[in-house]
């Protein structure tokens, strides 16, 4: 048994951290740092370095652009950006559009679209959550009509994360409401974004941040050429998704950096006229956090070497890391809040003049807001409640 | 032994919440917030009209003499309505330390003015690295033959932008502090006006030779922390039986969300794990609402100061745990619906965390617990 | 809104207080305070010194010794008892046996038990639980089958608390096996402990304890007139048992003594040369309980005043009071164990020669048997998970 | 990177395990503790012939010359045996010492003996007063002709009855104690022997002016603290693992009742509350056996004091939590069952309280940790 990567391995971590040091802008590196909202330049801009450097889609195909990295190499990469604190890769197009053009798609889907992710010339986004589907996702009701050489899509999406950033959706529509399994039935579609009928409304979150959307559609023409796959078989398609590997499920590196900005905060607030970091009952909870986070980080090794050493995707044990991973998170985003104590108040709403946004310590503002926000990881991409009936049930059988 | 609220209480419970309901709903509520004051003005008439404003100050100046358990319906009512309004400031702080302290001129100005509705205070006290210690006021004061020159920064004061005038601590030796009544209008006094996290009004006040006469002085001179650390504990307690009122919104909410809430054909009230969850939650609703009968059953002046500290810090305690507990759980369970603004319960959520911190965090008060001991 | 007793009320305390600290035997209180195992004729000689004083069923009808005390006077007792550390009355005679005797019993059931429960000459058991019915108490299958003027009995029951000090056992048993719903067929029998054929075998317990039995029927002959109320009764009895309202179910009395008790015991401890209970870490965690246990006294007391208000019993709050009554017993006894550290390990088996309980500190050596015993208060009269179920359907319709 | 178990590691673990099953399972297991020794010399033989009490001792005195990392997974069958006899005692501490800082004349007796397993050996170092403090020694140590004399009273001594051998601390100055080889039958030793609340073998060892002579030192003079401190650290990462064979013995059990157990008509295991749960305890479980590994990773010589500290300290504040977490979530699943002895479970929940406790609890460590940041 050994816990060390291997020298081959530190050197790859060395060279990405170093890479990332000298390639990450200052103002992004700062923006992710102060938790502010990243526009859809700042996102782009971050994918289209990666892009140059090769290093955006290590697990797609090499003729595609892919370079061939091992799961421990991909695992290294995204946790280095994690701890570096770059803004993150929106997975819609790379790791979700993609992997499906790339199993599901024609030839002419692949040569249309995949360039362009990879360039970052389009900003995809995820058209799956519905009104009434949330966890069941099978539930979902837009209807996709085929009228010649186009579906006439009509309905409604909701938590589209970025929408109002993003060129291009991929949705899954119910091309036959007749069919007697709710799974079957449903078509997985690309929609340009500027399709006429197509209308993005804010939903705005308690922390007064905007990031997700309703999306609504009518009368919405989509030719049938951006059909993946068969009609009708969108289920297959969604479900390969949802088992496509993650390597960054626990966020090790991004709540290393964060544990470590804790650490500096809590060090520079004063209790009593002692650093906060030192009384016992603040200092016990980081403590517990931290060991979380060590043991999730060689949880996350264990699960590596297996799959290394079986070449079998990580299965069940994602959930693990989404439970744990998000758990930490929050508690980090918590503690940082507790640590301002009575100067958390300040909030700049999403509505201020621009002026105003010099009255208070902007840094310290965002405390609450970002303790708010944290709350959504516990719930998207599978509810902990949905991860915890996975455990259940694949891994221990109940 | 009685739980139950008397019948004027209870009157004058019914009647904020009918106000809530038709003046003060969660549609009402957000056009308040977002306007330039974030306060209603025709509410704080409402209020005065009720008899709301002056039921803690003193008959004899206006008022109707109740104290911390006369205020608990009223507070919890505010609570399960979200109300934003500078209550708290005003009547739960300000106008105690008048009542409790100021001099005769000061009670006859001030009291019936804020019993009628026609001036608003608010209390400057925190400092940049006081964090909840009460005894930490760096503000200075300076002697001088108009009375005192006050210069310092205080940060976070509540109902700071909407206050006629401020309460003010400053250290008037080494060994204590004083409080001032400082117009908010006076030369020198700055305030950063912001919103909160928890949508209601506070700022950061900045004084800078602001000239106060001899007159300005409220209670003894040097013997401010005494004074502060009660009317801060009739505030906590207040605090207290306002997150009740909240945690009953947000329990409310929650469990209409999972008897209406469908997924995989069936509520999600069936599942067996949330129902567990909701229960409790709804457990520490029930805890909570005792400790907070508990603190405005000890919160007035009467009490013996020790028993006061120990029962407002126990309770402090016990709510701060129910905020996090319940406003955590009650997001989860919503699932993404929680974490919209479109939801009330992501405001509950709001008020409640911020209650959690409020006056001291649970740190802090199990700190205090254990020092009474 | 008014947190205090009545100056009546405060009386009535001072005087059951004063009482007990005049009658509660020195060597009683000692056993109770070291958690020592109270012999038969321990938990007797106290039941017969309140019977004497006429204390030891309040809620009685008169006319068969109660004292008709209110619900607040009753309360006041039982928690006075538990604060004092009385040995407990055993409530299977007395408030399980006899308010069934009151409600369904014939006039000569009553005559001939009635008394003999007041005045302590029997000791009752219950037999409810067998080992396929847990929580699911009609599924229960010991059988008995009328032969003239008896019931021929058959079958096993389990979790018997104290069998092997009982004289007489009231019994759940299926006169008819055929009914359609498992709830009706059932019946309520009395039988001597004596009568041939009835095996009472220990279940020790994980602390080394005895205190629970498994009792097996085998052909015991149980006279037709020991039936209570109608053969295929028996369900409406027990519910009714269920419903009966029990005053003391937060065990606040007891739970003051315990904290008091720990805290004198935490503040002898050392650690790094200060006492114990100076430590943030172990203050804070004694704090929590304190304050959980002040809440509950209240939380109790609305309930009761609400009881009194209404006339109505308590019911689901019940479940609540139990959840957190039970919550803090065990928190209590694992601060006790937590309190004494490295010192916790020495054990006495049940099996262990009287001399060899010299070598230790027994005291001490009670406390880690002590938190593993408390484990059960969760588990029994109805599991907490249980309680939370009646919670969800009654109070909350979930 | 590599987790699987060597293959020499994984042989001497399924060996281990097979004698379990067929020597020391729950009924042979219950036999041996109600004897007199509490233990089997039996299985004593046996492990001396597998080669475990050697595995930790160097290869020119008998042994294997393996490390932490080695033990593990023999800790780990233990735990899931639930083993009684005294390992830890001889070969995780005793052992240990000799191996580390022993001279080499007691090198060559005790270490092929302690292989072989001619020799137990247990450490005798915890006085009353000293809690989880290894610093805290009052045992006294008067110099004489032939050595030294010592007197004190040392508790709870692990595996004392059983040894032949104790390694003992001692007051040599006011800045330190020193470790004496003390054997148990030398005059003025007098060990009172009982039965542990996790059913193993200790005792309260009291020493009334014992004769050692001058070779008996252990280490050297005053230096006795930093060898406590690695020992006691490298008998924590065995107890960790223990802790994880423990835990996959109890999370075992209660998954097979929740899947057996029926009540209303269905296996319990279909309420979604009791998976949940039973989730929690695997996640658990699999966090305990990662910090496990880590501590493992860091327990030999090798490392570097303060890494190991740290480490060492983070994992048994996990595996404490886990302890308390899994043993009491595995008896309320169990129900009344979890309570009797006749479960194995209730013997899991016995070792996993007191390993919660062992070296230092969960609070212990914290400090430690903070202070090692």
């Amino acid at each position: 048994m050994d816990l060390s990567y291997s020298p081959e391995e530190l050197a790859f971590r060395d060279e990405v951290r170093g890479w990332l040091k000298d390639n990450l802008p200052e103002d992004l590196r700062r923006k992710v740092a102060e938790y502010e909202e990243l526009s859809r330049d700042d996102l782009l801009r971050w994918h289209r370095i990666l892009a140059k450097k090769g290093w955006v889609a290590p697990s797609w195909p090499k003729e595609w652009g892919g370079n061939g990295w091992n799961v421990v190499q991909r695992y290294l990469f995204e946790e280095e950006c994690g701890y570096a604190g770059t803004p993150p890769l929106i997975p819609f197009g790379l790791s979700m559009c993609a992997p499906v053009l790339l199993k599901f798609g024609s030839e002419e889907q692949k040569k249309r679209f995949l360039p362009r992710i990879y360039n970052g010339d389009d900003f995809w986004c995820q058209g799956y959550s519905e009104p009434g589907s949330g966890s069941d996702l099978a539930s979902l009701k837009t209807k996709a009509v085929r009228q010649g050489d186009h579906y006439l899509v009509n309905g409604q999406k909701t938590w589209t994360t970025l929408a109002h950033y993003a060129d291009w959706i991929f949705c899954l529509v119910r091309t036959d409401s007749e069919s007697a399994k709710r799974q079957e039935g449903i078509s997985f579609l690309l929609f340009d974004m500027k399709t006429p009928g197509i209308t993005v409304r804010p939903l705005v979150l308690l922390d007064g941040g905007h990031e997700v959307n309703e999306v609504f559609f009518d009368d919405v023409k989509v030719p049938v050429e951006n059909l993946v796959y068969e009609e009708g078989k969108g289920w297959t398609v969604a479900k390969y998704l949802l088992g496509h590997e993650r390597m960054n499920t626990g966020r090790i590196g991004g709540s290393k950096r964060e544990l470590a900005k804790l650490k500096e905060f809590a060090a520079a607030q004063s209790k009593n006229g002692r650093p906060l970091i030192e009384d016992a009952r603040f200092r016990d909870r980081l403590s517990r956090v931290e060991v979380e986070l060590m043991a999730l980080e060689i949880t996350n090794l264990r699960f590596l070497d297996q799959m290394r050493r079986s070449g079998n995707p990580p299965g069940a044990d994602v959930s693990m890391l989404k439970i744990k991973g998000t758990e930490i998170q929050q508690s980090l985003s918590e503690l940082m809040l507790q640590a301002v104590g009575p100067l958390a108040q300040p909030f700049r709403p999403v509505d201020a003049p621009v002026a105003a946004r010099d009255d208070f310590d902007p840094f310290v503002a965002s405390l609450a807001p970002r303790y708010g926000n944290m709350r959504k990881t516990t719930i998207y991409a599978g509810s902990n409640e949905i991860q915890r009936n996975i455990i259940s049930k694949m891994t221990l059988g109940l | 032994m009685d739980f139950e609220y008397s019948e004027e209480q209870q009157l004058l419970a019914d009647s904020v919440q009918r106000f809530i309901q038709k003046d003060y709903d969660f549609e009402a509520r957000k056009k308040i917030v977002a306007s330039e004051t974030g306060s209603s003005e025709n509410a704080w008439r409402t209020f005065a009209e009720m008899g709301l404003l002056g039921l803690p100050i003193p008959q004899d100046h206006g008022g109707f003499g109740g104290g911390a358990l006369d205020l608990m319906a009223v507070m919890e009512a505010f609570g399960e309505g979200l109300v934003v309004e500078p209550y708290l400031a005003t009547v739960g702080l300000g106008a105690q330390f008048i009542a409790r302290a100021g001099s005769k001129a000061q009670r006859k100005t001030i009291l019936p003015a804020v019993a009628e509705g026609r001036m608003k205070l608010a209390f400057a006290h925190t400092e940049s690295k006081a964090r909840y210690n009460l005894a930490q006021v760096e503000t200075t004061v300076t002697p001088n033959e108009g009375g005192w020159l006050l210069s310092g920064e205080k940060r976070v004061v509540l109902g700071a932008p909407l206050a006629d005038k401020l309460v003010v601590s400053a250290a008037t030796s080494k060994r204590g502090f004083s409080l001032f009544l400082v117009d908010r209008g006076a030369p020198g006094v700055e305030v950063k006006a912001y919103r909160t996290f928890d949508e209601m009004r506070a700022g950061d006040v900045a004084l800078e030779n602001v000239q106060v006469d001899k007159k300005a002085l409220v209670g003894k001179k040097n013997a401010g922390l005494a004074l502060v650390d009660e009317v801060v504990d009739f505030a906590t307690a207040l605090v207290c039986a306002e997150a009740v009122g909240v945690i009953k919104s947000a329990n409310e909410s929650t469990l209409e969300y999972l008897k209406t809430r469908k997924q995989f054909g069936v509520t999600i009230g069936t599942f067996q794990a949330l129902q567990h969850r909701m229960v409790d939650m709804f457990i520490t609703g029930e805890q909570a609402r005792s400790m907070a009968c508990l603190a405005a059953s000890k919160a007035d002046v009467a009490a013996d100061a020790d028993d006061r500290r120990r029962a407002i810090s126990a309770a402090k305690i016990k709510i701060a745990d129910a905020c996090r507990h319940v406003s955590q759980e009650s997001i989860q369970l919503h699932g993404g619906m929680g974490m919209t603004e479109e939801m009330k319960v992501s405001h509950a959520f709001r008020r409640l965390t911020m209650i959690a911190q409020q006056f001291g965090d649970a740190d802090h008060h199990l700190e205090r617990f254990a020092a009474l001991a």
